[in-house]
């Protein structure tokens, strides 16, 4: 059942040349230090790059690029390969003209420099953020080849800095008529979601500048974005520059045109932010090809805006029978999990599946639940588990069981 | 305001705030005062609108179109009918649209999508107005203004088209529901699932996404699938 | 006591025209996604680099580069300033022709592709890494400036990778008599290291490939290094190319010319790899100028090679008095973890210090401690309390007190 | 073996091992057999390494010294006496090194630094023969081998120099020690401390790293000091 042959490791007679014959590496001076300043993956990493899905959107500024989850370790998304996704296109904005306002239900409105937000007390996080149209395409059937894109609108990182309470504190905020809070960005689209008080005030929603150790990258919102845990990214508003503090929700364009789960009734559920328990398998994953029968260790990552993610379950066989999955700790709040299964694969087709359960007893549905409720319209919030084919020659498929 | 951190930050001024608190609510709260007629905004429309969404809005070029799919009736129940049906291709602005405020304040900020907030507040009433009027909400002697605008409000087609009755907003502040809608178990053998394949990518759309062996690492427990090949081969 | 101004926030009447002019990108359309496909730092970012100290090595291959640690957030050392240590050189080596072998006292030798150490199980784990010589510049009296040349030889990420011991096992290694493992590399300079086998049999010993979230960088060890928790970077053998498993350790140029502590009595300390217990606070720190008086969040790192950082205390007074820090969750094993202490700078000097403490109760050493045990020639295993001199003037100096 | 993972990784042949396993231990296992004089150790010294090191290994061009600071006494008592005296500047790879089997591997493995692993067994005898006959360790008739190389390991001149009683090795297979030597309290207030600067950088040296202005942010709660200015300045 092998497809694509692997670079043979198999000795000649004496032995493999690549150990035989020492490499140039081996024998010769090598680059200095700091050639870069600031470094770059291997020249063999090349194919390992965020990409747009052809056809998904009409222009490229009001697009999404998608991560490469198949090719990605661990937890952290390198900031390099953190999703995109720009409704009127990214800027890379100087820090020294930015500012930040608080107005609203305040005692008095207020304006900080990046310097002084920098100056005050920060705390950083490693946390999720999932478009909430992540895996949209799939909501009536498979439309997309790879994980890259039927769930790389995901991307996971430390990111640093104030609780927003700080600052609305400091301005004498009103928590007793003030719900709900404005966000609003400073690029052309200036674009603004309602952020819920109850999140704010918890202190877990932030108004960052760091991203991985370093500062935001510009496609992230440098030199500020909001980071708002467990909810769909277009909360995180990015290059923000205004908090309103209110008494009502805002209907903004993308709570009251986009960002609306359709039912099958036709109403639309609008301010739905939480992003639900979900998993998917990365490795191996739709559009690739195992090389050999034998042992794999099957991995993939799982997420709840809800919490922490307490059991992920793996099925080889579409759903019927299921395995506990190792979790990789640390097993943080609203951040990604990595799960592993041993699996020896025997060359016969197999139908991958995982599931995800999180603290709060939550179980991720197949499509049939879910759909039995929602529907096919969604376009929005798809937490559906998914299907990965693994046909007798070894190539993977995006499918979807019933 | 409390006073753990001197010198860090400053009041706002009222010019400060003004230039920059420009969101509307759908109470209108934020709605500066003006007015702006169909005739004038079909003027706008056509000058800096058309090109990108079509002269009656119907444009999918750039984005989905803004008019289209909703009726009179629509306008008189507050539900629009084509979203029930699940037959009917695509949902444009208008017949998602439940607050006009949105309308007003999306144009005000946004558009025209390369040149936001060029626009001046005659001009946003009266293109929102002429948008209203494509959808057959006003009609073509419609002046809109700070003071209709409520009225408008009455008439939009899917103004009852939304529910907050969830659990995905995390608070109680919109009264929503906390138990989730969708409630699967855990079940561990024997599931009641046929796990037969029902849907997948038809070959010809194989290389739809170019070639996935260029989308993987050429090393590691697998490759990306050749879906390409050089037309030679 | 303000030194450099700070871009003024102050309202002119009417206000700051950063607020009242609405800068181009608030009125105009931005750069489409996958602009980059693997994208980079803002434009505004490009004094944050790792460097040379000028004059600490003769040739720039067998050098250093340091983390540029006054510029970072949170615990991740973003891929591109990880700090660089070579001793002839880096290498951007063909994954596909490179392979790992093991031998020695093992059943049967070993040979493994790279495809077939990322098909094992793998592990993820966020671990520091420093240099054995970090600080050591420092050993008798204060030589550089700023705390990226005083401990930037040190960096934090999250490794993936197989276990060393399930390599070994599949050789079917004798653990009775194999107690070392020497690990050596495939650049010029063969790096060898003794590797204890009490770290590889608890697991933690990675044959790692991955780093935050990708491929490891080419001046980190692509395709393969050696993760060796909590000791020091030497023996986290890059361009990984063999384990021999032995019943002595093997005296190489690394463990008997360099990486000795010297001692006061002229006796040499040979295999001293664990990195004790040790902090420092990087903001504030030397080189810089604070801009006003008022709030400061004092932040750094403490690190311990023996396990997790229990407790970090500030002092502000160079050691007289001190307050316990607030530590950043998750406070992991081995790894990096960040500590913050409000602050409000009266405009007097100040002289700041940190000071780490462990889970085995090991209490980080001011300088007089450390010198009164071991003297001040080691170059190596320096973690000495840190000392910032606050000036009046707002500057802040590397100093070192009595 | 175990067999969990059938199909991944295989057995190395005699050759590939042979091809990668050069170390050379210090009881010189690994040591392959052969010999080379000190006359031709200094052709090959003069030819191959001289450029870099030294014609007496003296040189710090590009790398510290690899000769000097050892004495025939220091030979007898396997004890270097100069690592004794704080006062003396710099140590050479001699005076630290306790094993020869240490020079011969890493010759063999990494020298020389620009065309590693190009040196015959016999240049690496003869080359480091040289090198001890420098270190006035062996005479200038020498000829180093496999043979009388553990005669030689007995004159090295800081064989006994090296201790592995401290508690930096993680395991007890070195017989360290597992109480850390340096032991300080966690004292909260009112320490014995003097807390008087005792050691800085001289005004001289502020810019010896460069304009420390350019190695900060230019945002953030503090700036990088300006350590360089412009000429005109
Ligand atoms: C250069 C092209 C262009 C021009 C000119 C333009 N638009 Fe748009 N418009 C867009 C794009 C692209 C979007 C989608 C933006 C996004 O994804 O957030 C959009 C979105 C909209 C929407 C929101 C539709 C929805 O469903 O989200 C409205 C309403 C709108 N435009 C109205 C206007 C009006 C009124 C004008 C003229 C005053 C105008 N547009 C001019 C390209 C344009
Ligand atoms: C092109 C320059 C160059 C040449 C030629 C060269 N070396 Fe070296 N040598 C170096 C450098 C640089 C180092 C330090 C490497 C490191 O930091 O790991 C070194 C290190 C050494 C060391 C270890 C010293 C110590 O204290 O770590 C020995 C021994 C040595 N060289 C011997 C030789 C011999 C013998 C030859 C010739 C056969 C030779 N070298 C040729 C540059 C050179
Ligand atoms: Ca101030
Ligand atoms: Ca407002
Ligand atoms: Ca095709
Ligand atoms: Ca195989
Ligand atoms: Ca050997
Ligand atoms: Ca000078
Ligand atoms: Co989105
Ligand atoms: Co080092």
């Amino acid at each position: 059942a092998a497809g694509l042959a692997a670079a043979p490791a198999t000795a000649q007679p004496a032995g493999d040349p690549a150990i035989l014959e020492l490499p140039e590496h081996t024998r010769g001076l090598g680059q200095p230090v700091a050639a870069d300043g600031y470094g770059k993956p291997s020249r063999f990493e090349t194919n390992v790059q965020r990409r747009q899905s052809p056809g998904l959107t009409q222009t490229r500024q009001a697009s999404v690029s998608f991560a490469p989850l198949q090719s990605l370790f661990g937890i952290v998304t390198p900031s390099g390969l953190h999703f995109e996704r720009h409704h009127q296109g990214w800027w890379d904005i100087d820090p020294s003209k930015h500012r930040l306002m608080i107005n609203g239900l305040v005692k008095a409105p207020k304006v900080f420099t990046i310097d002084e937000i920098m100056r005050l007390p920060s705390v950083s996080r490693f946390r999720f953020i999932e478009c909430g149209a992540n895996t949209g395409m799939e909501w009536g059937n498979v439309a997309v080849p790879t994980v890259q894109y039927t769930h790389g609108m995901l991307s996971c990182s430390e990111f640093t800095g104030v609780p927003l309470i700080t600052l609305l504190e400091m301005a004498g905020v009103d928590l007793k008529k003030g719900r709900f809070v404005l966000a609003e960005g400073a690029d052309g689209s200036s674009m603004t979601r309602t952020i819920p008080m109850s999140l704010i005030r918890s202190g877990e929603v932030l108004v960052a500048y760091g991203q991985n150790g370093e500062m935001l990258r510009p496609e992230n919102g440098y030199p500020l974005r909001l980071v708002v845990p467990g909810i769909q990214g277009v909360s995180w508003v990015k290059y923000l520059r205004r908090l309103e503090v209110g008494d009502q929700p805002y209907a903004t364009k993308d709570e009251a045109i986009h960002y609306l789960d359709l039912m099958p009734d036709g109403t639309h559920r609008q301010y739905s932010g939480i992003q639900e328990c979900k998993s998917v398998i990365t490795t191996p994953s739709g559009g690739q090809m195992l090389l050999d029968q034998g042992y794999y260790s099957i991995t993939g990552l799982a997420w709840s805006g809800r919490g922490k993610v307490k059991q992920v379950d793996v099925s080889v066989d579409g759903g019927r029978n299921w395995k506990a999955a190792r979790l990789q700790g640390p097993v943080l709040d609203k951040c990604l999990t990595r799960f592993q299964l041993d699996w020896a694969w025997d060359g016969k087709p197999a139908l991958l599946q995982s599931r995800a359960v999180d603290e709060t007893g939550y179980v991720q549905p197949n499509y049939r639940q879910l759909r039995a409720v929602r529907g096919s319209r969604s376009i929005y919030h798809n937490n559906a588990i998914q299907t990965w084919l693994v046909e007798a020659s070894g190539e993977v498929k995006n499918v979807q069981v019933s | 305001q409390d006073n753990r951190f001197p010198g860090i930050g400053r009041n706002a001024t009222p010019a400060e705030v003004a230039a920059w608190d420009i969101d509307v609510r759908p109470d209108f709260k934020g709605l500066p005062p003006g007015a702006g007629s169909v005739a004038r905004g079909q003027e706008v429309w056509e000058a800096k609108c058309a090109s990108c969404h079509g002269v009656f809005g119907e444009s999918n070029q750039v984005f989905n179109p803004l008019i289209g799919g909703t009726s009179p009736d629509d306008a008189r129940t507050g539900r629009v009918q084509r979203l029930v049906e699940p037959g009917y291709p695509g949902r444009t602005t208008m017949m998602k649209l439940a607050t006009v405020s949105t309308l007003w304040d999306y144009i005000n900020r946004a558009m025209p999508w390369n040149a936001p907030k060029s626009l001046s507040v005659e001009e946003v009433y009266a293109v929102t107005g002429y948008m209203l009027h494509l959808a057959q909400v006003v009609d073509d002697k419609f002046v809109l203004s700070d003071r209709n605008i409520a009225d408008v409000q009455k008439r939009m087609p899917n103004r009852n088209g939304m529910t907050t009755k969830h659990a995905l907003w995390p608070g109680q502040e919109l009264g929503g529901t906390a138990r989730p809608d969708v409630r699967a178990a855990r079940c561990m053998s024997d599931c009641p699932v046929e796990a037969k394949v029902a849907s997948f990518l038809p070959d010809h759309a194989r290389d739809a996404h170019g070639n996935l062996a260029e989308q993987n690492r050429p090393v590691g427990p697998q490759r990306g699938v050749v879906t390409q090949r050089p037309v030679a081969a």
